[in-house]
């Protein structure tokens, strides 16, 4: 039988590990975008298959804990917000597979100016916040994870900006060319990227509960 | 809030002890809240409670320092225990502030003459006036059903569970403002116990409740303030709900947690 | 196997010895039984020694041992509560405790020579109330030590909860400790009596005997074991009778109140 | 209030009572004894042999010698015959009898412990002793006789003290090593005798107080004679014996001589009992 | 101090509070379809005001008695269950109001046939998923629970089944008239309704769990 | 998986009872698992526990029916040791089974003593052979650091804890097939309880374990296995887990969920 804190210690693995994975996904969306290499978007996709599976197991794992150690105070803390965490990262991966299942057959037919300046920097913003999330993890200093949640929801407000004003921009375009169907999916596609960085602030929020306490309180 | 007792920087040394056992402990206790204190064992814990009915005066050689404040019904005046000397403060304060014991102690007499014991003390002498606080007491320990048609045997013959809430009972129907609880349920089956917590859950709506427990589920489940001593400090005080959640003290995290040594 | 024949050795010898000795001690019982049966009759508890009775010597007896009783055991048991109940752990106590229970165990032939000296000599002559005082002081000590064990087992609990209850510390003690202790304490003075009612020694030289139905306290004063002693030395085969019957009277009297202690007052143990 | 304090100055006087009856004891022993201490100090006293009434009744020479010899002789005779048996009986009692033995074998010897020690003299003399002067001749009434009735008579006492030291043994201590494969006799031996060792000795040395200053068993069987024991089976006299036997018509300074004696007894058995009271059998509690 | 029972007592009352508010407002919702009385639709969206704060009220509250009751078997699978069916409740909520948002411009502008033929029936379905879930949430009866269960999985499937036929059927249209817009938009509307059910049926799955017990699964 | 013991129908009746206290129990022990018996008060864990090892037979009168099989070190053959009779049997059985009780048990010897004690029993005589096997049991134990110092002296010198640990690796040094707990925790502070816990968890690599315990938390966090009994049966038996969230039988919630009564 494996002690408590071991049994933590793998939950904090496992979510850590998918949080990576959601993060290098991002990462190579980001490469592939600026490369227009569909074959990239292909691999970071599959990097995220069965995703349910693994948070199910977490999940499960969570409920067990609860079940035989009856955890408390940090440790009970830590497991509720991962147990929170794991929807938000089934969220946050299938909005990453949706980005990528709306981008993919497009690439080539996209004006490049608007992507490089626009969807870079977003999904660069995206990467941020997941990045600091994935830090956030990690980290047991409070004063450290309180910098790295504000420089999270810097980040997605950032987001927020962006999407704003591609979706503006995107629209110009649409007045120019034919196809509007087109333009609307592929912002679609970029809202998803949006979407992510919304579930990593969520992560973040419940990251701070677990590590500093207070009062869980979810975002819409 | 209410307060029912507060206790100013106080201080406790056993005789024949170096050390203070309590080192400056500061702890208000709300009145009609259930109060308990937790650490590990030697903290201090019983000491503390034992203090504030002065029930260590019954051994000699014992030191306070510092204050213990008992307020009066309204949350108001207030007088300092410690101040008492006479026997007959004494005895009234405890009258005031009734105590129950890990082991349940019913008097070696009949159910009814527990009961009324305290009360003959007090001076009360009417038979029917006895009869009738010993009923309602008994009612209001849910012992009453039980007992009624025996309350001339001797309390020797109940259970472990039901001595404890005759004792209850016993202290109760003296109308106490406080009542102390000194791990009232380590002696008990899992039934009795929670028999028990359910009554002390309900006597806070007429009086003051502070108890010392070993078990913190115990403690989460009936306190609404809980205070971790720990070498004879008060490490953390609070609501019940943030010391098993949010705790500030790491000292007060680790013993919640299980990690403590 | 070597370690399983040891064992058997040893539980074969340990029951043999324990067989020897019950033995030995049947032996004795059924002996005064025949003997007593032999020489028992109507006759001895209506007549006194000078005829060949014991009327007066039993009835000395118990008076002697009643009026011991009720001088040592209330000093006994209120020495008992001061040391377990005031002075607990103070060093008055403590020297109490222990030298009373050094005089329990003092040979009584000895609290019997002090009497002489203090209540035969000065008075001018073996007198009851010499042999009274006699077996109260040795009843003293074994109340003090009953009590003060007794009240031991009282929890600690329950005084501190009387005090709780706003009760005085006599009160606690009164009504709450000693009933508490109630039937240890009747079950100690019980065996105190029959402890001291067989006492012969300390006797011999304080009420020494009487012939006579006669019981002024402030003379020689009758009493069963003496006069065993004396019968039993006595050449003659009807005097031996009557020490037969004395003994087997005064057995069977100890006998029955450690049996009422036992079954009656049995106190209740867990294990 | 008022009741309070008179319950608490009652008790309290009483308590006193019991230092001043002990201190009495000495002091009265003492005053009576002076005037023998004076004639014949202390170490002349226990080494002289003699017991021998002045013309007048009044003087004399006397020593305690003899006494002292049959008291410590019949004690140890006593020991030897009884430490076996009793322990034999607190075993079997512990740790092999069955259950539904147990308790009326303990309470039957409980209940002999109770009889009073005359009625052992009693059967000693009618019975016990022309026995043993059948089995190995000398006289009826001797050293023999009484250490071994002595013997019979402490082996109730001794057994139950020892069973009760014995059985304070956790049976969960009993248990455990049965657990880890150990015989009956290995319980006892590593277990149960180690465990109880103090209580046990502690028993022994109580016993050997009560047949030091046995009275009555011995005054019958001892024969009272005052002369060196050369056999055991030969006739002697012990302390108590002396006292019980001489005190009725005894003149002044024998009189003294016997308080003497009885002080000497009184010291012996404190020590004995001090010993086993404070060194074997301290109280924990 | 309430007792663990009155505490969960509470919370399953509060939380079925929260499943009755979403049905009643998807009821709203296809009563003002039908009559094409946007009021009512206004009135639906305000009845789901403070969801997210209601729910969160709810998750500190599990939390709280995870702290102070450990509470086990049964319990503990009926807090856990709640504590992640109130982020599907969340989503419920924001999906009706995104549906209510989608149609109240639209109402008047669209072809009422297309809505009568295949919007209401998917609502139906949709309402028919949230009252199963609501039944469940009541029900202590095992058979009861696994038919209520079955009930909702096929209502679920009734969702996506006609959410398929609706989309060919609004693409259909969509060659015949101008906007294309505006059709995307509805259709986004709709899907909201098909992702009520499905948030519904993954309730379904949590109540399962809590009820009768088994591993929990997360349906992505 | 290896069975290391199963009762087969097992009944058992102690003297002057009735009724049978434990009524047909058929519950399988695996080897190199920990298995938990929980249940109220007076079910019969400690009964049933007691039984595995025949330390009943210590007192007279005890009446068993059914079987308790004792399978080999490879799970195979399987003896039933209700049939033993011979002492040399039991002795035998009881160095293959051993048992840890409630209150610690140090034997009244030194340390060394107390662990070479059982060795000694079963035949070692060889000096160095004995010292080596009581180091490598100490350590097992996590105790040899704390008395490597002080072998010689007396084991009732330790504290509470150590003296616990101290009687595990003097049954362990045996080498036993499997160990019995009966609440061995009960009686000792919480630190001193985690590390018995600890060392029970490290135990069942060498042997099988079956444990008795009060302590649901305890047994939830220990045990692979549990078996939840009432009144004398065996209500339910499976993986730890299973029990304490998915339990089959409504007595067995009720008890977990402390809806009992
Ligand atoms: N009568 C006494 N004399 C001297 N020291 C004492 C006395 N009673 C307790 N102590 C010491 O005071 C300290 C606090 O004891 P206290 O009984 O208050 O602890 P506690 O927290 O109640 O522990 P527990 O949980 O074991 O009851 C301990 O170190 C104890 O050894
Ligand atoms: N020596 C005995 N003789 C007769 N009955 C006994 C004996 N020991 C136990 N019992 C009875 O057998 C039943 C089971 O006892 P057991 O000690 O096995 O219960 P348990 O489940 O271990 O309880 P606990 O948790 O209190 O230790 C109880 O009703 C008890 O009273
Ligand atoms: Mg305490
Ligand atoms: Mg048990
Ligand atoms: O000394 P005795 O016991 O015989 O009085």
């Amino acid at each position: 039988m494996k002690t408590l804190t071991e049994e933590l210690n793998d939950i904090n693995v496992a979510m850590s590990k998918i949080i990576n994975d959601i993060l290098q996904a991002n990462r190579t969306i980001a490469n592939g975008l600026e490369k227009c290499d569909t074959d990239m978007l292909e691999t970071a996709k599959k990097s995220l298959n069965n995703m349910s599976s693994k948070t199910s197991d977490i999940d499960n794992k969570i409920i067990k804990i609860l079940a035989l150690y009856s955890p408390e105070a940090r440790d009970l803390r830590l497991i509720v917000s991962i147990f929170k965490i794991t929807n938000e990262l089934v969220r946050a991966s299938s909005n990453t597979r949706s980005f990528i299942k709306g981008f993919s057959s497009y690439c080539d037919e996209l004006d490049m100016q608007t992507i490089k300046e626009y969807a870079m920097p977003l999904q660069k913003a995206t990467i941020e916040c997941l990045q600091g999330v994935f830090d956030m993890v990690r980290s047991d200093c409070v004063d450290e994870i309180q910098e790295l949640f504000n420089g999270v929801l810097i980040a997605e407000n950032k987001t927020d900006d962006l999407y704003e004003l591609l979706q503006e921009n995107i629209f110009k375009h649409a007045k120019e060319i034919e196809d509007f169907t087109k333009f609307t999916k592929i912002l679609n596609a970029l809202r998803k990227s949006e979407k992510i960085a919304d579930r990593a602030l969520e992560i973040a929020n419940l990251l701070l509960f677990a590590k500093i306490g207070g009062h869980i309180g979810s975002v819409e | 809030m209410k307060l029912a007792i507060q206790t100013k920087d106080f201080s406790f040394t056993y005789p024949k002890t170096k050390e203070a056992t309590l080192k400056g402990i500061n702890i208000p206790i709300y009145a009609n809240k259930v109060t308990a204190l937790i650490g590990p064992s030697g903290c201090g814990k019983s000491t503390l409670l034992r203090s504030c009915n002065r029930i260590h005066d019954v051994y000699p050689g014992n030191l306070y320092d510092g204050e213990i404040l008992l307020y009066d019904n309204n949350g108001e005046k207030a007088e300092n225990i410690l101040q008492y000397k006479k026997e007959n403060d004494l005895i009234n304060l405890r009258q005031r502030i009734g105590m129950i014991f890990q082991k349940p102690t019913p008097f070696p007499m009949s159910i009814k003459d527990n009961i009324t014991y305290g009360l003959k003390l007090s001076g009360i002498k009417n038979k029917t006036e006895l009869l009738d606080r010993a009923e309602i007491a008994l009612k209001g320990a849910a012992l009453w059903e039980e007992v009624k048609d025996r309350l001339n045997n001797s309390a020797m013959g109940l259970s472990g569970g039901q001595q404890q809430r005759l004792c209850i009972a016993r202290a109760v129907a003296l109308k106490p403002q406080v009542l102390l609880f000194d791990e009232p349920t380590s002696a008990l089956d899992p039934i009795s116990t929670a028999s028990i917590e359910e009554l002390i859950s309900e006597l806070k709506n007429e009086l003051t409740v502070l108890i010392v427990t070993h078990n913190m589920q115990q403690a989460s489940r009936i306190s609404d303030y809980t205070g971790f001593m720990y070498l004879g400090d008060l490490v953390e005080y609070d609501v019940t709900e943030t010391i098993f959640l949010n705790p500030k003290e790491k000292k007060t995290e680790d013993y919640i947690t299980g990690r403590f040594g | 196997m070597n370690r399983l024949l040891l064992n058997k050795i040893v539980i074969t010898l340990s029951t043999l010895a324990a067989l020897i000795g019950i033995s030995f001690l049947l032996w004795i019982l059924i002996t005064l039984s025949i003997r007593g049966y032999h020489s028992i009759d109507w006759h001895i508890f209506t007549t006194d020694l000078v005829n060949n009775g014991l009327r007066n010597v039993i009835i000395g007896q118990f008076i002697l041992a009643g009026i011991a009783t009720v001088i040592g055991v209330p000093v006994g048991m209120m020495a008992g509560i001061y040391l377990r109940e005031y002075g607990i752990n103070s060093k008055f106590s403590m020297i109490v405790r222990n030298l009373s229970d050094v005089m329990m165990s003092a040979p009584s032939i000895v609290i019997g020579i002090f009497v002489y000296g203090i209540f035969v000599v000065p008075f001018g002559g073996f007198n009851g109330w010499a042999g009274v005082i006699a077996l109260a002081i040795l009843m003293i000590p074994i109340v003090v030590s009953t009590t003060d064990s007794m009240l031991s087992l009282v929890p600690q609990e329950l005084r501190e909860a009387g005090i709780a209850l706003g009760a005085s510390k006599a009160q606690v003690i009164y009504k709450i400790v000693l009933s508490a202790a109630k039937i240890g304490l009747i079950t100690g003075v019980l065996l105190a009596f029959a402890r001291v009612i067989g006492e012969t020694a300390p006797l011999l030289f304080t009420s020494a005997n009487n012939n006579f139905f006669s019981f002024g306290l402030s003379n020689q004063y009758p009493s069963l074991t003496v006069s065993i002693y004396h019968l039993a030395l006595f050449p003659s085969q009807t005097s031996q009778n009557l020490a037969w019957a004395g003994s087997a009277i005064l057995t069977l009297l100890v006998l029955f109140i450690n049996l009422i202690t036992r079954f009656i007052f049995k106190p209740r143990k867990q294990k | 209030m008022l009741f309070n304090r008179f319950f608490r100055g009652l008790s309290h006087t009483s308590a006193w009572l019991v230092l001043t009856i002990l201190f009495a004891i000495i002091i009265v022993l003492f005053h009576y004894s002076k005037s023998a201490i004076g004639d014949f100090g202390f170490f002349h006293f226990i080494t002289n042999s003699k017991w021998i009434v002045g013309n007048d009744g009044n003087g004399g020479n006397f020593g305690g010698l003899i006494p002292i010899l049959g008291t410590f002789l019949s004690s140890l005779i006593a020991m030897v015959f009884a430490i076996p048996i009793a322990m034999g009986i607190a075993i079997f009692l512990t740790e092999i009898a069955p259950e539904f033995l147990k308790a009326p074998v303990g309470i039957a010897v409980e209940l002999l412990a109770a009889i009073p020690s005359i009625i052992y003299g009693m059967w000693g003399l009618f019975y016990f002793g022309p026995l043993l002067q059948s089995w190995f001749g000398g006289q009826s009434n001797s050293l023999l006789t009484a250490g071994v009735v002595l013997g019979i008579m402490v082996i109730p006492f001794m057994a139950a003290l020892s069973r009760d030291a014995m059985n304070t043994t956790p049976s969960v201590l009993v248990e455990s090593a049965y657990s880890m494969g150990a015989t009956r006799y290995e319980v006892i031996k590593d277990i149960v005798f180690p465990f109880a060792k103090k209580g046990i000795i502690g028993s022994v040395i109580l016993s050997l107080g009560r047949a030091l200053g046995e009275t009555m068993a011995v005054a019958f069987l001892i024969g009272g004679v005052f002369r060196f024991p050369n056999s055991l089976t030969s006739a002697t006299i012990s302390i108590p014996v002396l006292i019980a036997n001489n005190f009725g018509e005894a003149g002044n300074l024998q009189l003294s001589a016997m308080f003497y004696m009885a002080l000497i007894l009184f010291i012996i058995s404190f020590f004995t009992i001090t010993i086993a009271k404070f060194y074997f059998l301290r109280k924990t509690d």
